[in-house]
């Protein structure tokens, strides 16, 4: 349950928008259904009031949407972020992806987002209202007569279980208390895949990977992805696909958009929450993190605008790719 | 659509007696794109190349494909020979069927298959092959310098002596660098004053070079041949121009207490000062921290006393602008802080102390007037203790020292012991080392007279404390080949410490897009084959800033440098390799992969304004590649997410076609 | 006996200034290797785009080695240290999607070594061919 | 008999759901929706021990076994001058697609009038021809359901055959000569039975309809003959402002069918393959002259007006869209054709 509410942040927006410091506001729209939540540009106060929402299923990370908003623009937007959002907001800074004058960015605390699919698998079909209680998410549905409660720790997200850091890498305005970067179990899963045999492995990807229906959602609203013409759009990049054309080109997008976001992806999980296929995409992000954290030392994208991304630096005495699968099987 | 003449080369039996050279023109001629297939003897021979010729013209080939050996063999010539025939010569590639195919593989079926896929390989790669032409610059005539020590003096009197103006840029009020700073020279012994001021001299005298003294550089733009520089001129508040350098206003100053630089603080100068007597230009300069008229108004005594009327409080910062076509990096080293060196008492007493103030305590234009007296007291050291390695080759502590060896302290220790023990016999000298690294030409011989002749005791060790008490300083160290600790007593302890790069190396590598190792050195082209020019065009290193170096090293590097700046000032254009790094600028994403792993920094961005795919207009940050700059190496190209990065004459979609090729 | 057995095919990437030039000397010594193996020169290791590995798999390459110069030798300082960076990382991740692992090699041969270039593609042919056909990344479209 | 125009209805116990499909199997392909790990339901061959998924839908919709994402068409081969062009489709077997919703039968009416119609489309007409569509009716609509506002009976789906699942029975009933094929063949696993249950059951399932959300979404203001009215709406630009342009709605829709041809060199030949497109991506449909719907605005409302507007005006009012309820769940932004058709159509009642 989110610690500040949304008359907090609607307040904050309102002020700004009538004091003609922001012309807009990114913010979450309710949509039909309790969890069904839209990121939505506002510009008025009336529509804040109206629209605007802030709760256990506003997951959505606005910082994307500023490469295409600060362009069309000359005035000020506000972005309301969540500490994880800040990390993609600094990377795409640090790449300048967008004009950080035309952006006043409001970090929010969370206490992490839940996931649409847990609730509707305990609470079951026909979900009409959901309630944030001391208890847990009070779902009423067309086939039980009381609400079904969904103690937090149920319907978090896992990308919010695993969670990296609740502080803020930036802002202009900071609403609530700052939190701490966390330790996360987050490489845990990575590390259960790299004990099993290649065969095992193989076999899982296999399955994963067979289900994508290639809907670019992942890649759509990565905020790592923002290159003006995807190379998998580019019918001379040699790469274009449309569809999965057997299992190859299944493994061949995810695994060069996995590398084209290596050491540039925060890890902030909007891939695996968006796939309609729920195939877990952000392990091959984190692949990527871990092997890099490993071999060339911690790094956290986002956690500072201009930091030297892991694949576009080097030591002199990096590890050999050889040596890469030997240590692989010393941890297995 | 190409068309594409394919000539595949029997070289004698070298490639015909494994591959039928007859089967592989067969099989490529009906490759897509292939109008004429043929094949020969000798094909780089005369006969041969008049063949590609004729074909060329008879056929209208756009495109061919030579099967012979190595394209490191004969790329070159075939190239011409299309070039004659008036054919693009980027419209060639090489089948490497010898080399790497008829001299590896014994059987001729092998052979003759594996020749016919690296032809198609080839020729899948010419169908996307575009002309190319190598981009030309012109070359401003002019180098820059930047430092003025001795690296930068000597390669600024090279360059100047081939008859190229330079500019020496210098941020103290004088040229002449750590040397002005020594005693004697090792290993000869003669006064660094004497062989250096005579050539500062030659450089104030030379009308090719000019000294922007008291001045950094603030701005480089630009690249190989083409560079604009900004050079801030710090307000001295003295007209040079006018100043004859007589020092009646040094005299005259009534701020007396302002620690001597040149001294290393361990004597005053004036609030207007020249730094020594044979400072170069010989100009006074007013320091803005000590100088009360500067800072309250309140005085005024220099301008009075000053016959020529040179005095200028109101004068400003002045930024100079200037094109050079060479940049050479000359910015020396200095030694680390002693702070963090607690164990040998650096802070605590003043008769620890660097090698370098001990080079100021024995220099007759020193503080002491060259008599060897202890900081302290001013009396006559008994017993020095010359500790090697402070901080150098000290791995283990990283955070207050380096990593790697200094160089230079062997032989100034060595020289110091023995310019000790020559001139007071009854000091006893003590020098605790790791190892003594003396490869150089009279080098070992050097140091042996230091132990041999000079009798001064080297110990093989490190001290571990030096202690202050009353009026000595207690050593105490081990001494690993008597296995023993060691105790002594000493007067003065003089600390060989480590030299690092000048601060201001890292901003400047900044500017100049250089390369730079984790310590701050700059980074040659190539370590051992280009080893005084730096990976960015146009941009020479001289002396320290490179790594550690004595005198002699230091002036032959100058003197390489000088001679690469010439090489290249000499040329009138310079000609690109066309096959660069270029950007499909709607594609960019400007998001900077590029530049960053691009060694020689060609890759820069502009903002320009797009007409988006939506109709509307944006500026967008795009990436330029600076085509006398790019060596071509395709590290961007991979760097780049988008694709945007492509690199000519070795395009993704060419490779693409080519693995295509082979994998068919 | 063994006629009808495929043979793998092996795409290696070879850098202009080092490895291209130690094949080239491999061929001078007469220093045999299978003929399965079919270099693709680029000017510096560090061109090569991941791409093209995935690309030579999936139209039927068995095994793929990148070449060039060694770290510190690097004919542009230093372009094979980000090939060595970015081929850990890839070849990590083709590990992990369970695709054999040996497959795939990075060696750095010089100029100088000819022996080395030979010996290491004798070496990888062999490890390639005891693993079969490369079934894990291969497009079935491109065998029709 | 309950259901007009039905000759008989027959039923199988739960308990012999089992044989029921290996007797399908015998002689057709059997396809039916079976869970995942987590839960999602998809659609997959059945085999001896395959369990139905009682899930109310799937994730894809059965389109694919019509109209596949992809699908190979023909190949090129050149041998010097000459080139040979083979047809290289696969043939299907027969094949019965088991459990299908009231939603996506309605789906196959959508696609046929584009894909049957002169010129027909003979990869899907083949694919039609030799597929059995047995349907299945709701008991538990969920709230993102409106396939009631498309006149469609969520208790009463169509189809070849129809059934309705009770606690202990499968009921069956033939409604096209497919159909009756296919249930002369289970004759024997099957018996006669009444509708009783299967009208208890459909009385309840419509009860809960009405209860839905979205029951009462109101599609008069759409069909033909709107594009003036709406194609400039303003409303066009806050609704598809967050639009990522990714293909998730179009993906899992059941009547999308737009499709690109595309040609994929093996190095030995040239494949001509179709496979789907979204009008949602930026590439879609590029001509050498660029693109005919330059922003994601543009794209946004193609896809809405194409499903209540341009369709309904070109197939006698019918809407291209049947309230399945995909893209309500899978939108990653979560805008949809209701939250369209509340903006759009809701701007009248002020």
């Amino acid at each position: 349950m989110q610690k500040i509410t949304r008359e907090v942040l609607i307040e904050k927006a309102a002020s700004l928008l009538n004091e003609g410091v922001v012309s807009g506001v990114l913010g979450w729209k309710q949509g039909e259904f309790a969890y069904d939540v839209t990121p939505a540009l506002f510009t008025t106060v009336d529509e804040l009031n109206e629209q605007f929402v802030w709760g256990d299923f506003c997951g959505a990370n606005f910082s994307k949407y500023l490469v295409a908003h600060t362009r069309k623009t000359q005035s000020k937007v506000l972005v309301f972020l969540k500490p994880c959002d800040t990390y993609s907001f600094n990377q795409l800074l640090t790449e300048h992806r967008f004009d950080r004058e035309k952006v006043y960015a409001v970090g929010i605390p969370c206490e992490g987002m839940a996931d649409v699919s847990k609730v509707k698998a305990i609470a079951g079909e026909g979900i009409t209202a959901i309630e944030s209680t001391e208890e847990g998410l009070a779902v009423t549905t067309l086939y039980n007569d009381a609400p079904v409660v969904i103690a937090y720790e149920d319907a978090l997200a896992e990308r919010c279980i695993n969670c990296k850091s609740k502080k803020h890498v930036a802002y202009d305005e900071l609403i609530g208390e700052e939190g701490d970067v966390l330790e996360s179990g987050r490489f845990d899963q990575v590390a259960a895949l790299e004990a099993m045999t290649p065969d095992e492995r193989f076999a899982f990807w296999q399955k994963e990977l067979s289900k994508c229906i290639r809907c670019n959602a992942c890649r759509d609203v990565c905020p790592a992805c923002t290159c003006e013409k995807c190379v998998f759009n580019n019918p001379v990049s040699g790469a274009e696909t449309k569809a999965p054309m057997g299992t190859f080109e299944e493994k061949m997008f995810h695994i060069i958009r996995a590398f084209h976001v290596a050491g540039r992806c925060t890890d902030c999980g909007e891939c695996s929450r968006v796939c309609p296929q729920d195939i877990p995409l952000h392990l091959l992000n984190r692949k990527f993190i871990k092997d890099i954290n490993t071999h060339y030392g911690e790094y956290q994208a986002g956690a500072e605008v201009g930091s030297r991304a892991p694949l576009v630096n080097y030591t002199t005495n990096d590890v050999e790719p050889g040596d890469v699968f030997e240590r692989g099987e010393e941890n297995a | 659509m190409q068309r594409i003449g394919v000539f595949v080369c029997w070289c004698g039996s070298n490639i015909a007696g494994t591959v039928d050279v007859q089967a592989v023109s067969d099989a490529l001629k009906n490759e897509p794109g292939v109008v004429f297939s043929t094949n020969y003897q000798y094909m780089c021979s005369q006969a041969g190349q008049n063949m590609i010729k004729d074909a060329i013209k008879e056929y209208r080939l756009t495109g061919i494909v030579v099967c012979s050996c190595s394209p490191r063999m004969h790329e070159a010539t075939f190239r011409k020979t299309a070039q004659a025939a008036g054919l693009n010569p980027y419209m060639v590639e090489i089948a490497n069927i010898r080399e790497q195919c008829s001299w590896v593989h014994k059987d001729i079926p092998t052979g003759t298959e594996k020749a016919i896929i690296l032809g198609k390989a080839a020729v899948a790669k010419v169908n996307l092959n575009a002309p190319l032409t190598p981009g030309e610059s012109p070359v401003t005539k002019r180098a820059l310098v930047i430092g003025g020590g001795i690296a930068g003096i000597q390669t600024a009197l090279d360059i100047a002596d081939a008859g190229f103006p330079v500019d020496i840029v210098e941020t103290k009020p004088t040229i002449g660098g750590k040397m002005a700073q020594l005693d004697k020279t090792f290993p000869t012994l003669d006064c660094a004053a004497c062989i250096l001021t005579p050539k500062m001299v030659d450089v104030a005298q030379n009308d090719k070079i000019r000294i922007f003294s008291y001045s950094e550089v603030q701005e480089v733009k630009g690249f190989v041949g083409n560079f604009d520089v900004k050079i801030k001129k710090k307000a001295r508040y003295v007209n040079e121009d006018i100043c004859t350098g007589c020092g009646a206003c040094t005299e005259k100053c009534p701020q007396k207490n302002v620690p001597n630089e040149f001294n290393l603080g361990m004597d005053n100068r004036r609030a207007i000062y020249i730094p020594f007597a044979q400072a170069v230009p010989k100009v006074a300069t007013i320091d803005p921290n000590a100088c009360n008229m500067l800072k309250n108004g309140k005085c005024g005594v220099c301008a009075k006393v000053c016959a020529a009327g040179a005095i200028d409080y109101k004068q400003q910062d002045q930024i100079i602008e200037e094109k050079y076509g060479a940049i050479v990096v000359a910015t020396g080293f200095n030694p680390i802080s002693m702070e963090k060196f607690d164990e040998f008492a650096y802070s605590q007493s003043k008769d620890v102390i660097t090698s370098l103030e001990f080079e100021r305590l024995t220099n007759a234009a020193g503080p002491t007037a060259g008599k060897l007296l202890r900081p302290s007291d001013l009396e006559h050291p008994h017993t020095i203790v010359f500790v090697q390695c402070v901080g150098s080759r000290c791995a283990a502590c990283a955070e207050k020292g380096k990593e790697y060896c200094s160089k230079i302290c062997c032989m100034y220790t060595a020289k110091h012991a023995m310019l000790v023990r020559d001139k007071y016999p009854d000091t006893e000298v003590y020098v605790f080392y790791i190892d003594v690294r003396t490869p150089g030409k009279n080098f070992d011989e050097f140091y042996r007279r230091a132990v041999e002749e000079y009798g001064v005791h080297y110990i093989k060790g490190m001290v571990g404390k030096v202690t202050p008490e009353g009026k000595k300083l207690k050593v105490q160290g081990s001494d690993l080949i008597m296995d023993e600790q060691v105790h002594i007593d000493a007067d003065l302890v003089v600390l060989a410490a480590a030299i690092e790069p000048d601060k201001s190396a890292r901003p400047l590598a900044t500017m100049l897009t250089a390369s730079m190792d984790t310590n701050d050195f700059f980074t040659e082209a190539h370590p051992k084959l280009r080893p005084v020019e730096s990976p960015t065009a146009g941009v020479f290193l001289s002396g320290a800033c490179q790594g550690p170096k004595d005198i002699p090293e230091t002036v032959s590097q100058a003197g390489a440098a000088a001679s690469k700046v010439i090489g290249l000032l000499a040329k009138d254009k310079l000609t690109g390799n066309p096959c660069i790094a270029s950007p499909n600028e709607l594609m960019c994403n400007g998001c900077s992969s590029c530049e960053r792993v691009c060694p020689y920094g060609a890759i820069t961005y502009v903002d320009k304004e797009f007409r988006m795919p939506d109709r509307t207009t944006a500026i967008r940050r795009v990436a330029q590649v600076n085509p006398a700059v790019c060596q071509g190496c395709g590290a961007c190209t991979v760097a780049c997410p988008s694709g945007a990065m492509d690199l000519r004459g070795f395009a993704s979609a060419q490779i693409i076609a080519e693995v295509d090729a082979i994998c068919k | 006996m063994q006629v009808n057995e495929k043979k793998p095919l092996i795409v290696a990437f070879c850098c202009n200034w080092c490895s291209y030039a130690g094949a080239d000397l491999a061929g001078n010594n007469r220093l045999a290797y299978p003929a399965d193996v079919k270099i693709i020169r680029v000017p510096c290791s560090c061109r090569v785009n991941p791409m093209f590995i995935l690309r030579a798999f999936q139209r039927g390459a068995d095994g793929v080695i990148i070449c060039g110069c060694h770290p510190g030798d690097c004919h542009y300082t230093s372009g094979n240290y980000f090939t060595r960076r970015r081929m850990a990382m890839l070849f990590s991740m083709l590990d992990y999607l369970g695709i054999e692992k040996e497959r795939t090699r990075v060696e750095w041969v010089s100029a100088a070594e000819g022996a080395k270039f030979a010996a290491t593609m004798n070496d990888f042919a062999e490890k390639v061919a005891a693993l079969g056909e490369n079934k894990r990344l291969e497009d079935l479209r491109c065998k029709k | 008999m309950c259901l007009k125009g039905v000759k008989r209805m027959r039923k199988c116990a739960l308990a012999n759901l089992d044989k029921l499909f290996a007797a399908i199997a015998e002689n057709a392909d059997l396809y039916l929706p079976v869970n995942d790990e987590n839960g999602a339901a998809s659609y997959k061959k059945w085999e001896e021990g395959t369990e139905m998924s009682d899930a109310l839908n799937t994730v894809k919709s059965p389109k694919d076994f019509f109209f596949p994402q992809s699908e190979d068409l023909m190949t090129f081969k050149t041998e010097g001058k000459n080139i040979e062009i083979t047809d290289i489709r696969e043939e299907s077997k027969d094949f019965v697609v088991f459990g299908v919703r009231a939603c996506d039968v309605r789906s196959f009416d959508i696609l046929d009038r584009v894909f049957i119609t002169d010129p027909q489309d003979s990869y899907y007409a083949s694919k039609r021809e030799k597929g059995v569509i047995v349907s299945m009716a709701c008991t538990r609509p969920t709230e993102t359901c409106f396939c009631a506002a498309f006149g469609i009976d969520a208790a009463a789906p169509k189809g070849d055959v129809t059934t309705w699942k009770t606690e202990a029975d499968l009921y069956l009933q033939a409604n096209t000569e497919k159909g009756e094929k296919l249930l002369a063949a289970l004759e024997a696993l099957t018996e006669e039975a009444d509708c009783a249950a299967v009208e208890a059951q459909q009385a309840k399932t419509r009860a809960i309809m009405e209860k839905l959300p979205l029951a009462g979404l109101d599609t008069e203001q759409f069909g033909g003959g709107k594009t003036k009215e709406y194609f400039d709406a303003p409303e066009w630009k806050e609704l598809s402002q967050s639009c990522l342009g990714c293909g998730t709605c179009t993906f899992v829709c059941p009547t999308c069918q737009c499709y690109d041809i595309k040609d994929f060199n093996t190095g030995r030949g040239v494949i001509r393959y179709r496979c789907w497109d979204s009008c949602m991506y930026s590439e879609f449909t590029r001509m050498a002259h660029g693109n005919n719907r330059n922003s994601q605005l543009e794209r946004f409302r193609q896809r809405f007006m194409h499903k209540l507007v341009y369709y309904p005006e070109n197939n006698d009012g019918i809407f291209g869209c049947v309230g399945c309820g995909r893209c309500l769940a899978k939108c990653p932004i979560s805008m949809n054709i209701v939250k369209v058709m509340k903006t759009l159509g809701g701007k009248k009642d002020e």
